[in-house]
Order: C-alpha cells, then sequence, then structure tokens
C-alpha cells in the first residue's frame, strides 16, 4: 500500500459527504419533493412572465371586456378593468418570490451578524443586541410594516424593506442560541487547545454547526413574508397599483366579490400554494438536517 | 378480574419470582434489524439478588423492559419466549391486568435520576400516585404513605411537596426507589441505579437498596456493568454478551471459580486497587453490530481461546456445577481451561 | 414573582418611549400631512398657513414631539387630528370589538388545536399524521383575509347563512371568528404535535408506566403536564398575532376594531391617533406575552423558581 | 529526581452567576514532574475540570501562576500562547461532544496540522501521511479515514481525540475523564495505550478522573480534591496505603472491589456536598467530617506536608491514625 503514493489513501475510501447525506435523505422526503417541485414551478412561471409578459400586457384597460368569466381564452377571467386575470396573475409571482427572498435576506444578514455576535461573546454586548431585539419584537409586525411603508413611500423595495426588518429579532433569536449551543460543546474547546482564533473557531466550528435550524427558519419564513407582504397589500400598503401584486389582486377582487369572486379564487391560491410549498419544503429540511435521526 | 388473577398465581409455584425463559426481544428499524436479546433464561426466587453483569448493547435494559412488558413497540418486538412475574405471565396480560401488576408486583429504578422523575409534579405526589392505583387509599392517606416512604430512603418527610429540581442527583435517586418501593413489589429491577452517583453517594444508595431489599424481602434484578456492585449486594450473576448469558452462577461460581473466556476478559480489564503495577489486559477488538451478530459464538472475534468450530456454531450449554452453567464451546474438549482458572492453581 | 412582574412592567417604559419617538418622527417626516385632507379647493393661502400653526406644522417636529411627551407623561394621549376625538375614547371604543373576537377565536383555536395534536403526535408516522400535519400545514399558508373572503363568499353571499360583516349580535362572529380561530388551530395543533413527540420521548413517562398508571394518565398527566410551555408560547403568539394581524380581518369583515382603526389613522396621516394606537397595542401585546410567561410559572415549578429569584425569562424556543 | 515541568501556585478560578461567586477552584498548588502523571480526583462539582482547563488556559484563570518551563503562561500573550499550546494539549471525556460532527476524521486529525501551517494545506500527501500514522499509532485501521464521528463507537471516538492531541508532539497533556464514558473492556485498551504513549513520547499527563481504581493504576502521585481545593497530596501508593485526611479515607472506603467478600465496611458521611457559592472560610468538609471539633471552625487549613511529600490540609491531621479505619 505505502509503495503507491501517488493516489491518496482518503480517495480509496471515498464516501457520501454530509452534505449528499442529507440531500439524499431530503430526496426520500415525499414532502420536501413535494415543495421543492412545487417552488419550480413557480421558479419557472415567473422566468417565463419576465420574457413573455409585459408591464403593458398587464397594465393596459380594456373596458369593453370587463369582469368576464373563466374561459379559454381568460382562464381566470378579466378584471373591472378588462384586463386578463391570467396574465396578471403569473406577472404577479415575481413580487412574491422577490419579497420573500429580499425581505428574508435582509432579515438574515443582520440577525445572523447580531445574534452569533450576541450568541458568541455574551456579556454586555449580548445583553445590548438582545434589548434591541425585543424592543423590536414588542411592535406588531404588520403594524411596523404599515409606518415603515408610510415613511419610507410605497414601493417594492420599501415593502421588501418592511417585511425584512420585521423578522429581524425571530433571526437574531435563532442565531444566538444555536451558537450559544454550538459554542459550549467541547469540540470548540478542542479548536481552542489547538490555537485558533474567535474568527477560525466561529468560522470553521461554529457556523457550519449551527447552520441547521437557520435553514429550516430561512425556509419557513420566506412563506410567512410573502403572506406578511400580501396583507400589507390587501390592506393598501404596498407596491402602487396598477402592478399586479397578489395581495393586491385578491384586494380588487374583494369591491366585486358578489358579481366576479373567480377575482378573488385565483391569486389568493397561488399565494397558498407558493406559502405551502416553501412551508412543507421547511418540513422536509429540518427532518433531514436533524441529527437525532442520524444513525 | 382480581379473583381470576389470583387463581392463577396460586396455581404456580410459590418460590420462584421471576422466570424467564429463552426469551427473544429485536428492535425492527426500517433498513436494519438490532438483536438486542437473543434467547436468555434465568429465574430468582424470593427475597434473592441476580446480577445482570455486561457493557453496552449487552441487551441488560432491554431485558428488564421486556420483564414489565414495556419494551417501546414499535420498534421493539418480542419475538419469543416467556416471563413470569409472581405466577403472572407478562407478555400475555392485557394492558389493564398489566397496570394491576406493574407498581405493585413488579418496579422498577431507573438510571438516569435527572431525567425518570416528572418535573412538573411534587415528589410526594409522585410517590403517592403508585399508592393510591394499588392500594385503593384517599390522597391524604396516600400522601401520608408518600411521606413516610421519603423518610425512609432518609429525606425528611416535609419535603414531599417539592419538586424533583429541588433535589440533587443522589436524593433525586432516593426518591426513585421510593417509588419503586411504594407498593412493597415482589420483584424491584434495579437499572444501572447508581451509574450517574458520584462514588460516595453510590455507596449510600447500594448500602440502601440492600438493606430495604431484606428489610422487605423483595427480590432484585441488579443491572449493572460495574463487576464491584456485583460483588456487594448479589447472590447469583449472569453475565451478558451481545444478547445472550455467556455465565451463570452464584457469587462465587462467577467470581472465584470464572469459566467463560469474556469473563475472564472483564476481570482482566479492571484495574486492580490492591495491585497497582499490575498489568491490564484488554479484550481486543469491539463488541459486534447488534444488526449483524457472527453466525457462531459473538464473543469469538475477540476470543484469545477461539477455535474454528466457535466461529461455525453457536456454543454449547456446560452445566458444571448445580448452579454454574456456562456456555462456551472450548469447554468440548475436558482438558480446557481458561488463563484465570490455571492462575489458581485448580488443576483439571 | 413579583419582582419579576414589576421589571417586566417596567421594561414597557423604554419600549412606549422609543417606539413613541419612533413612530412619531418617521411618520411626521413622511411625505404629506394630516392637513392634506382637510384642504379644499376655496381655501386661501392665508387659511391653510392657519391651518398650519393651528397644528403646530410651523414648528420644528421636536417642539410637537415634546409637546406630545409632556401629555403622554400625564397620561394623555392627546386628541385625534382628524375627528378631534380623544385617542384614549377612540380606541376604547373600539377596542372590545377586538378583544372580544380574539378570545373567542383562542379559545376555540385551543380547545380544537390541543386534542388534534395529541392525536397525531400519538399516531406518529401513520396516514392520519399525514392528514393533520397537511391540514396544519395549509392553514398556516392561507393568507388570513383570502380565507375570509373565500368564507363570505360561501357563507354569506352563495348561502346567505351569515351576515356579510358589521358587528352586530351572535351571528355576525362566526365568519370572523372561524377565520382566526382555524390559523390558530393550525398553528397551535402543529406545535402541540412537536412538543407532545419531544414530550413521549421522555424517561419520566416510562417510569410512569412502570408505577401502573393506566396509559390515558400517563397522557393527561404526565404527558400533556409536560408539553404546555411550548403549546402556550403558541397560544401567546396566536393571541399576539391577532392583534398585530387583527386589521387585516377587521378589514374583511368590517370589524370595528382596533386593526382598522389603526389602518386608517396611518393612512390619514393622524399621527397622534396612530402613534396613539400603536403604542397603545404594543402594551397590549407585552402584557399578552407577560401573562403567557406567568401561566409557564403556573405549570412548571422549575420556572417558577427562576422568576423567584429574579431570573431571566427564559426563552422557549417556538 | 526528574525537573517540574509545570508548577501550579495558588491557582484561582471564580464563576460570577446571579446566585452569588462560584468557587470553583480555590487557591490550589502543585507540581508535576515531567514524564510523570498527577492524577487529580474528586466528585462531581470538586473543580477538576475547571483546574485541568486552567492548566492549559481554555479558561482563564482569576490569579495564581502556572509556570510550563520557567515561564508563567497566565502572562503570556495570544500568539505567544498559540505556540505554546503545541505543546500542551487536552483529551476530552465525553468523546461525542468533543469532535465536530460535520468533520471527516481525516480532517479532524489534520486540523491542528494546518491550522498552525506544520504542514501546507497543498500537500495532500504530507497531511495523508501524518495523519495515517497517527491512526496507527492510536490503532484506528485505515478504511477508517473518512468516517465521521457518529458511524463510529465510544471507544474509537476517544481514539480520534487522542490523534488530534498527539497531532502537534505535545509535551504536557490534560486527560480530562477520558474513560468514564467508555465500557470496562474499552477502558483497558485506552488506558493501555495512554501508558504505552506516554513511555515513548515521555509524555507528562494531568490525569482527571473520579474512579479511583483508575487513578490509582494510572498515576504516579494523587491529589484528592474537595469543594475546589486539594484536601491531599501524595505518590499514589502512599495515599492509598495511608489515607490521612478524613475525605479521602470516606472515598476509599467507598471503593467496591470486585471479588467475593472484599467489601469492608464503609465509612459513612453525613449529608452531601456543600454549595460552591460564596463558601464561608472554614474547612469546606467540616460539616461532614466524622472528627469535626471546635478548631475546624477556624480557617481554612492549610496543605502541609506531613512526611515528605505527603500533603494535606486537615486542622487534625494528627490525631487521624490510619487505624481509625476500622475503627469507625
Amino acid at each position: 500500500m505505502t509503495t503507491a503514493t501517488n493516489v491518496l489513501v482518503s480517495k480509496k475510501y471515498a464516501k457520501r459527504s454530509n452534505a449528499a447525506e442529507v440531500w439524499h435523505r431530503l430526496k426520500t422526503n415525499k414532502g420536501a419533493i413535494a415543495g421543492f417541485t412545487i417552488i419550480c414551478i413557480i421558479l419557472a412561471i415567473t422566468l417565463y412572465s419576465v420574457f413573455f409578459i409585459s408591464y403593458e400586457e398587464v397594465t393596459a384597460i380594456n373596458v369593453q371586456n370587463r369582469l368576464q368569466p373563466p374561459s379559454w381564452e381568460h382562464p381566470f377571467g378579466t378584471d373591472d378593468m378588462g384586463r386578463d386575470l391570467f396574465k396578471r396573475t403569473l406577472y404577479g409571482s415575481r413580487y412574491s418570490l422577490l419579497i420573500g427572498l429580499g425581505g428574508v435576506s435582509i432579515s438574515l444578514i443582520v440577525g445572523l451578524i447580531l445574534g452569533s455576535i450576541a450568541g458568541y461573546f455574551g456579556g454586555l454586548v449580548d445583553d445590548l443586541i438582545m434589548r434591541f431585539s425585543d424592543f423590536l419584537a414588542s411592535i406588531p409586525t404588520l403594524l411596523l410594516g404599515m409606518v415603515i411603508v408610510t415613511v419610507l413611500g410605497q414601493s417594492l423595495p420599501n415593502l421588501i424593506l418592511a417585511v425584512g426588518v420585521t423578522a429581524i429579532p425571530e433571526f437574531i433569536r435563532i442565531t444566538r442560541s444555536s451558537v450559544l449551543v454550538v459554542r459550549n460543546q467541547e469540540f470548540v474547546e478542542a479548536a481552542t487547545a489547538i490555537g485558533m482564533s474567535h474568527l477560525g473557531i466561529i468560522f470553521t466550528q461554529v457556523v457550519p454547526n449551527g447552520l441547521s435550524p437557520i435553514i429550516v427558519t430561512v425556509t419557513s419564513r420566506i412563506g410567512a413574508a410573502i403572506i406578511e407582504a400580501a396583507s400589507l397589500s390587501f390592506l393598501g400598503f404596498g407596491i402602487p397599483v396598477p402592478h399586479p401584486e397578489w395581495g393586491l389582486l385578491v384586494s380588487e377582487g374583494r369591491n366585486y366579490i358578489r358579481i366576479a369572486p373567480h377575482l378573488t379564487y385565483f391569486p389568493g391560491l397561488f399565494i397558498m400554494v407558493t406559502v405551502f410549498a416553501f412551508n412543507i419544503l421547511g418540513d422536509g429540511l429540518r427532518d433531514a438536517l436533524d441529527p437525532k435521526l442520524k444513525k | 378480574m382480581g379473583s381470576e388473577l389470583n387463581g392463577q398465581a396460586a396455581k404456580d409455584n410459590k418460590e420462584l419470582v421471576l422466570e424467564v425463559n429463552n426469551l427473544v426481544v429485536h428492535y425492527v428499524l426500517q433498513e436494519e434489524t438490532v438483536e438486542a436479546v437473543n434467547g436468555i433464561s434465568f429465574s430468582l426466587e424470593k427475597g434473592k439478588t441476580i446480577g445482570l453483569v455486561g457493557e453496552t448493547g449487552a441487551g441488560k435494559t432491554t431485558t428488564a423492559l421486556a420483564i414489565m412488558n414495556l419494551v417501546p413497540d414499535p420498534p421493539g418486538v418480542i419475538k419469543d419466549g416467556t416471563i413470569k412475574v409472581c405466577g403472572y405471565n407478562m407478555l400475555e396480560l392485557s394492558a389493564r391486568q398489566l397496570e394491576k401488576i406493574r407498581g405493585k408486583e413488579v418496579s422498577m429504578i431507573f438510571q438516569d435520576p435527572m431525567t425518570s422523575l416528572n418535573p412538573v409534579i411534587t415528589v410526594g405526589d409522585q410517590i403517592a400516585e403508585s399508592i393510591m392505583l394499588h392500594e385503593k387509599l384517599t390522597y391524604s392517606q396516600a400522601f401520608n404513605r408518600a411521606k413516610e416512604m421519603l423518610e425512609m430512603v432518609g429525606i425528611p418527610g416535609a419535603r414531599a411537596t417539592e419538586y424533583p429540581h429541588q433535589f440533587s442527583g443522589g436524593m433525586r435517586q432516593r426518591v426513585g426507589i421510593a417509588i419503586a418501593l411504594a407498593c412493597n413489589p415482589k420483584l424491584l429491577l434495579a437499572d444501572e441505579p447508581t451509574t450517574a452517583l458520584d462514588v460516595t453517594i453510590q455507596a449510600q444508595v447500594l448500602d440502601m437498596i440492600d438493606e430495604l431489599k431484606r428489610e422487605l424481602g423483595t427480590a432484585l434484578v441488579m443491572i449493572t456493568h460495574d463487576l464491584g456492585v456485583v460483588a456487594k449486594i448479589c447472590d447469583l450473576v449472569a453475565v451478558m454478551y451481545a444478547g445472550r448469558i455467556v455465565e451463570y452462577g452464584t457469587l462465587e461460581d462467577v467470581f472465584d471459580r470464572t469459566l467463560h473466556p469474556y469473563t475472564e476478559g472483564l476481570f482482566n480489564s479492571l484495574p486492580d486497587i490492591r495491585n497497582r503495577k499490575n498489568q491490564l489486559q484488554p479484550i481486543p477488538g469491539l463488541m459486534p453490530d447488534p444488526t449483524n451478530l457472527p453466525r457462531g459464538c459473538s464473543f469469538a472475534p475477540r476470543c484469545r481461546y477461539v477455535s474454528d468450530a466457535c466461529r461455525e456454531a453457536q456454543p454449547t450449554k456446560h452445566q458444571v456445577s448445580e448452579t454454574h452453567v456456562i456456555y462456551c464451546s472450548a469447554y468440548d474438549d475436558s482438558n480446557f481451561q481458561i488463563e484465570r482458572a490455571r492462575g489458581r492453581g485448580g488443576n483439571g | 414573582m413579583l419582582r419579576y412582574i414589576v421589571r417586566r412592567l417596567l421594561w414597557l417604559i423604554p419600549v412606549i418611549i422609543l417606539v413613541s419617538l419612533a413612530i412619531y418622527i418617521l411618520m411626521d417626516l413622511a411625505p404629506g400631512t394630516v392637513i392634506d385632507s382637510l384642504i379644499t379647493e376655496q381655501m386661501t393661502p392665508e387659511d391653510i398657513e392657519k391651518l398650519r400653526q393651528e397644528y403646530d406644522l410651523d414648528k420644528p417636529v421636536i417642539y410637537r414631539y415634546g409637546k406630545y411627551m409632556w401629555g403622554l407623561l400625564h397620561g394623555d394621549l392627546g386628541r385625534s387630528q382628524v375627528t378631534g376625538i380623544s385617542v384614549w375614547e377612540s380606541f376604547m371604543t373600539r377596542f372590545p370589538a377586538t378583544l372580544k373576537l380574539s378570545l373567542v377565536s383562542v379559545v376555540i383555536g385551543t380547545v380544537l388545536a390541543i386534542p388534534i395534536g395529541i392525536f397525531a403526535a400519538r399516531r406518529a408516522g401513520t396516514i392520519w399524521d399525514n392528514l393533520t400535519t397537511g391540514f396544519t400545514l395549509i392553514g398556516q399558508s392561507m393568507p388570513s383575509f383570502w380565507l375570509g373572503l373565500l368564507l363570505l363568499i360561501a357563507f354569506a353571499y352563495k348561502i346567505q347563512l351569515f351576515p356579510a360583516g358589521g358587528y352586530r349580535g351572535p351571528s355576525s362572529y362566526v365568519l370572523p371568528a372561524v377565520t382566526s380561530a382555524l390559523m390558530m388551530t393550525a398553528l397551535t395543533a402543529r406545535q402541540t404535535r412537536s412538543s407532545m413527540l419531544e414530550v413521549l420521548r421522555a424517561d419520566y413517562l416510562r417510569t410512569a408506566r412502570a408505577k401502573g398508571v393506566p396509559e390515558r394518565l400517563v397522557i393527561r398527566r404526565h404527558a400533556l403536564k409536560n408539553a404546555w410551555i411550548p403549546i402556550l408560547t403558541t397560544i401567546g403568539m396566536g393571541m399576539s398575532r391577532f392583534l398585530a394581524g387583527s386589521a387585516v380581518i377587521e378589514t374583511v369583515f368590517s370589524w370595528p376594531g382596533i386593526g382598522r382603526l389603526t389602518v386608517e389613522a396611518v393612512s390619514q396621516r393622524d399621527v397622534t391617533l396612530a402613534c396613539g394606537c400603536v403604542i397603545l397595542t404594543c402594551i397590549l401585546y407585552v402584557i399578552v406575552l407577560l401573562i403567557v410567561d406567568l401561566l409557564y410559572a403556573f405549570v412548571d415549578p422549575r420556572i417558577k423558581a427562576q422568576y423567584a429569584s429574579g431570573g431571566r425569562r427564559r426563552k422557549v424556543t417556538a | 529526581m526528574a525537573e517540574v515541568l509545570l508548577r501550579v501556585r495558588n491557582l484561582v478560578k471564580y464563576f460570577k452567576t446571579s446566585r452569588g461567586v462560584v468557587h470553583a477552584v480555590d487557591d490550589i498548588s502543585f507540581d508535576i514532574e515531567e514524564g510523570k502523571t498527577l492524577g487529580i480526583v474528586g466528585e462531581s462539582g470538586c473543580g477538576k475540570s475547571t483546574t485541568g482547563r486552567c492548566l492549559i488556559r481554555l479558561i482563564e484563570p482569576t490569579s495564581g501562576e502556572i509556570i510550563y518551563r520557567g515561564q508563567d503562561i497566565c502572562k503570556l500573550k495570544r500568539s505567544e500562547m498559540k505556540n505554546l499550546r503545541k505543546e500542551m494539549q487536552i483529551i476530552f471525556q465525553d468523546p461525542y461532544a468533543s469532535l465536530n460532527p460535520r468533520k471527516t476524521l481525516l480532517q479532524i486529525i489534520a486540523e491542528p496540522l494546518l491550522y498552525n501551517k506544520i504542514i501546507s494545506s497543498r500537500d495532500k500527501f504530507a497531511i495523508e501521511k501524518r495523519v495515517l500514522e497517527l491512526m496507527e499509532k492510536v490503532g484506528l485501521a485505515e478504511r477508517l479515514i473518512n468516517t465521521y464521528p457518529h458511524e463510529l463507537d465510544g471507544g474509537r471516538r476517544q481514539r480520534i481525540g487522542i490523534a488530534r492531541a498527539l497531532a502537534m508532539e505535545p509535551k504536557f497533556i490534560v486527560c480530562d475523564e477520558p474513560v468514564s464514558a467508555l465500557d470496562v473492556s474499552i477502558q483497558a485498551q485506552i488506558l493501555n495505550l495512554l501508558k504505552e504513549l506516554q513511555r515513548d513520547l515521555g509524555l507528562t499527563y494531568v490525569f482527571i478522573t473520579h474512579d479511583l481504581s483508575v487513578v490509582n493504576h494510572f498515576s504516579d502521585d494523587i491529589a484528592v480534591m474537595y469543594l475546589g481545593q486539594i484536601v491531599e497530596k501524595a505518590p499514589a501508593d502512599e495515599l492509598f496505603e495511608n489515607p490521612l485526611h478524613p475525605y479521602t479515607q470516606a472515598l476509599l472506603s467507598a471503593i467496591l472491589i470486585p471479588a467475593v467478600g472484599a467489601n469492608r465496611e464503609r465509612i459513612k458521611l453525613r449529608g452531601e456536598v456543600a454549595s460552591p457559592i460564596d463558601p464561608p472560610p472554614v474547612c469546606r468538609f467540616a460539616k461532614r467530617c466524622n472528627y469535626y471539633s471546635q478548631e475546624c471552625a477556624h480557617g481554612v487549613p492549610p496543605l502541609l506536608e506531613i512526611t515528605p511529600g505527603h500533603f494535606v490540609a486537615c486542622h487534625q491531621v494528627k490525631p487521624v491514625a490510619p487505624s481509625a479505619t476500622k475503627a469507625n
């Protein structure tokens, strides 16, 4: 064996890595597969709408066509301005995805930084950060969102910001507690014993091991962010009309709920299915990442 | 229903409190089956103590849970065997009948005193609960009995209204003992009751179990990996390896007339406090994978006296004396001796 | 214990100061002012200037905020800049509607959710478990306004069983209560399931069974008592989420509650009313969370001991 | 006589908590000679693990001196300490918690080499060669090189921990209960391995444990700790043959000997270990001591050399004759 030094011994015994193991378990989780598939379909719809549906097409008014029920020509019917609801709904998927991903990115980045600082260093820094987080958490989320949008003006970036800010305390808390759990493990002490610095420990020991609960929170939080943004839009604190954001579409449909209920059905259904997909994927991820299930 | 149970009990031998016959317990998981207990038999008379000795994965705890018929199902499956506690066939009783026997005829002390008590119920209530269930007393009567039980295990009765988190580990284990002994059971199963405790506390708790057992005439199954504990309180010893009993006999049989190579290996692994220069002779290798046990003797891969026959077939049973039984094919050769026996100078 | 409550209530003071500061100044800086909606075509620039002076708009923000805080210090939340009615009075006339609705839905939600959660946990991995998990996941994925509208279409328009909105008589409670109770049920049932699953693995249940405790009591007395903490957390969270999100359901069902009041105040740039509403809602929110924390002490003696020793609130991860 | 490798003087570690100051380690002093093993025994909460961690500055001591080869490591800067860490290592108790679950055996053992730039991370072959060498030394099969800790049993994990500690060729190793989580037969394997390594590499150990028969077997000198203080310290033979402190006597009498009829009458102690929070300035063992007298309420007894090499901290060390064990 020792003669053939041109081949790494570790190659000879190569096997599935940790990430591959999680992927393997994820693949066998029906819920996660379903969620993942739906998300892919929604992504495909979004890409299609970006290339093939123009903004003019979904905002142009055509009064003769107003409030038609679903038909072959207009699968979801038309709205009060005679615009095709099917195209408007497809076009709207980009907002929800952008808000979901963008909002969570904001809360994730801020929460990850503040939470890991609080958890790793403890003491006064921890106290200060947690007081800030407590303060932010004592303001009801929707109210905070409303105020942020009102102050900064109604637009997509501001809506993303509003949704992102409201979830920051949750991410601070989750990051902090998972960092705390990892920090007190003996293998972190072992890293100190070989002379590793704080930064080295954070990046090679703490972060990789504390990531699971954060990944799970990210996934399910995307769903919550989409709902929150839709609710803000529904209340009139979202993206201004005539952008076909889903919450806004439901809100518009509400005015014709007696004569044209289809205006309410479809955009709401899209919100639900999208959120459901992220939630079910989050559930699957939690099972796949659960170390208790490891042998 | 009570009379029906009594009738069944009366028919059986009164002396034997516990009879385990050819017990087989497996844990059937999705991808594999853990063969935890593979056909063990032993019995225990009233007032006696048997030590089930073995290392992690020997199947000791599973055996105890099977005696209570508490093996978690799924994944646990009792594949074969009979278990009689005070004449009751534990594996055939209905759930309601079992509830009447558990805590009354047979009870159990668990290993970890930190997790085995309910954190949100006062210790007095936890003791009183089993008294109320089995003795048909009112709550206040039962609670007074609970206080007496606490006094008996050396805790002031006034602390009955406190919660487990207010007690230290040793005290909690005493509470666990009080719960187990509350209804004066005929059989007590103790699953490593002192492993989680400090040396001096361990000695206190063992002394107490020993005293109470004598006082109440309870038969005791002491599950442990510590041969010192066995030497202190057991009358009989069953050495377990990979779900089987490999050597069985009185304390003197197993400790002073050791015959099985595994038992010998255990003794050789222990530092001798009376001779600190003594070199340890560990058993080489590891416990076999319980999902993939070898065809022949499970100890064969680690045994220094192994022969081809050991690898092929299950070990044969040798009844050495009235009380002493070993399962080892090496003794098919009547001249065979392990080193420990040679050391004793006992020429065969 | 009392010290703990007092400390938690004192925490409200910095929250109120910071919240009012943030909201008052931010809303003030936002484009548009309250008088925009009062200005008519006929008004001369002098009239407008007079109006501005009346509302102190000619002075710096800090002046207005100081004046507001001065009032707040004396327990005066000021008057609505639009209607002129005192903020406290506007809030309190609307508050009972919200309170009643949230209590009804919390009660319905809890009563339904806990048995469902236990049912699913005890049959973990079976088809029943999957079905309930599916139901709760869908419940969590539905925007409440959409669910409300669907119920409206079905039960108020298609079959006219319940009124489409308003706040008159018991039948008007049904649809809004069902909507929020469904959300609450989904959330709580899921939490109950996972905390029961956690508890069902516990060693002390084995001890209880070894004592001969009947299975039904093992669940009710030994398991559920320990599962309460996370369940309570969720109920508290549901309650506060309801307060926070009440605006949505109140809008759908034209329910005259505090949520809608706040929305109206914010859209009309009624800084005083909006600020007052947000502060009062925050206080409610903090009180709900405090009540939940106090309930913990009831079900768990360990937490009680922690409060008594002046320890910080245990962080319970939901 | 061998040279003193590590000299500890008046080591103190206090932890502040909401309920008061925990006196985890309270003014202890001892020397360790090169190539020898000092055993530290005591029950849970006596501060033995904290002491072990202070020795290599995993925990910053509150005060005191830890002099390693003539320099006080408590005064070293971070960068200087980093160099010294190559010489001072630790083996942990829990073979499950002390290995990063997301790294393979290769990565775990290579980590100290790469981090301290002993081998360049680009030289894959050199790394692997060194890792395989270490694996062989501690008895791990080559085929395990890519396994994760959770795939292995406790004994093998403990071997990984030892290999990691050995990677930088240390001179001094703190063994914090390295065998207490292991089965008897595996425990003996690991103890023999540690002894072999000591012989081959000339290592100096601090061996922390609660198991008296293990410490007796393994150590040259033994220090007995009670509530943050050393109550008795002596060569192993001397301590076991002639224990002088009442606590040591009680501890030794509680050992269960695995032989028929070998278990003597146990010295019974009253009550349980007191709280280490703000203890009063008297003998910490006084409340449980069978030889308690007025004298014991006056100050903490100093650790005095009674006979050459045998240190005891007890106000009444003279009245306690060895025969007292039987008299009880």
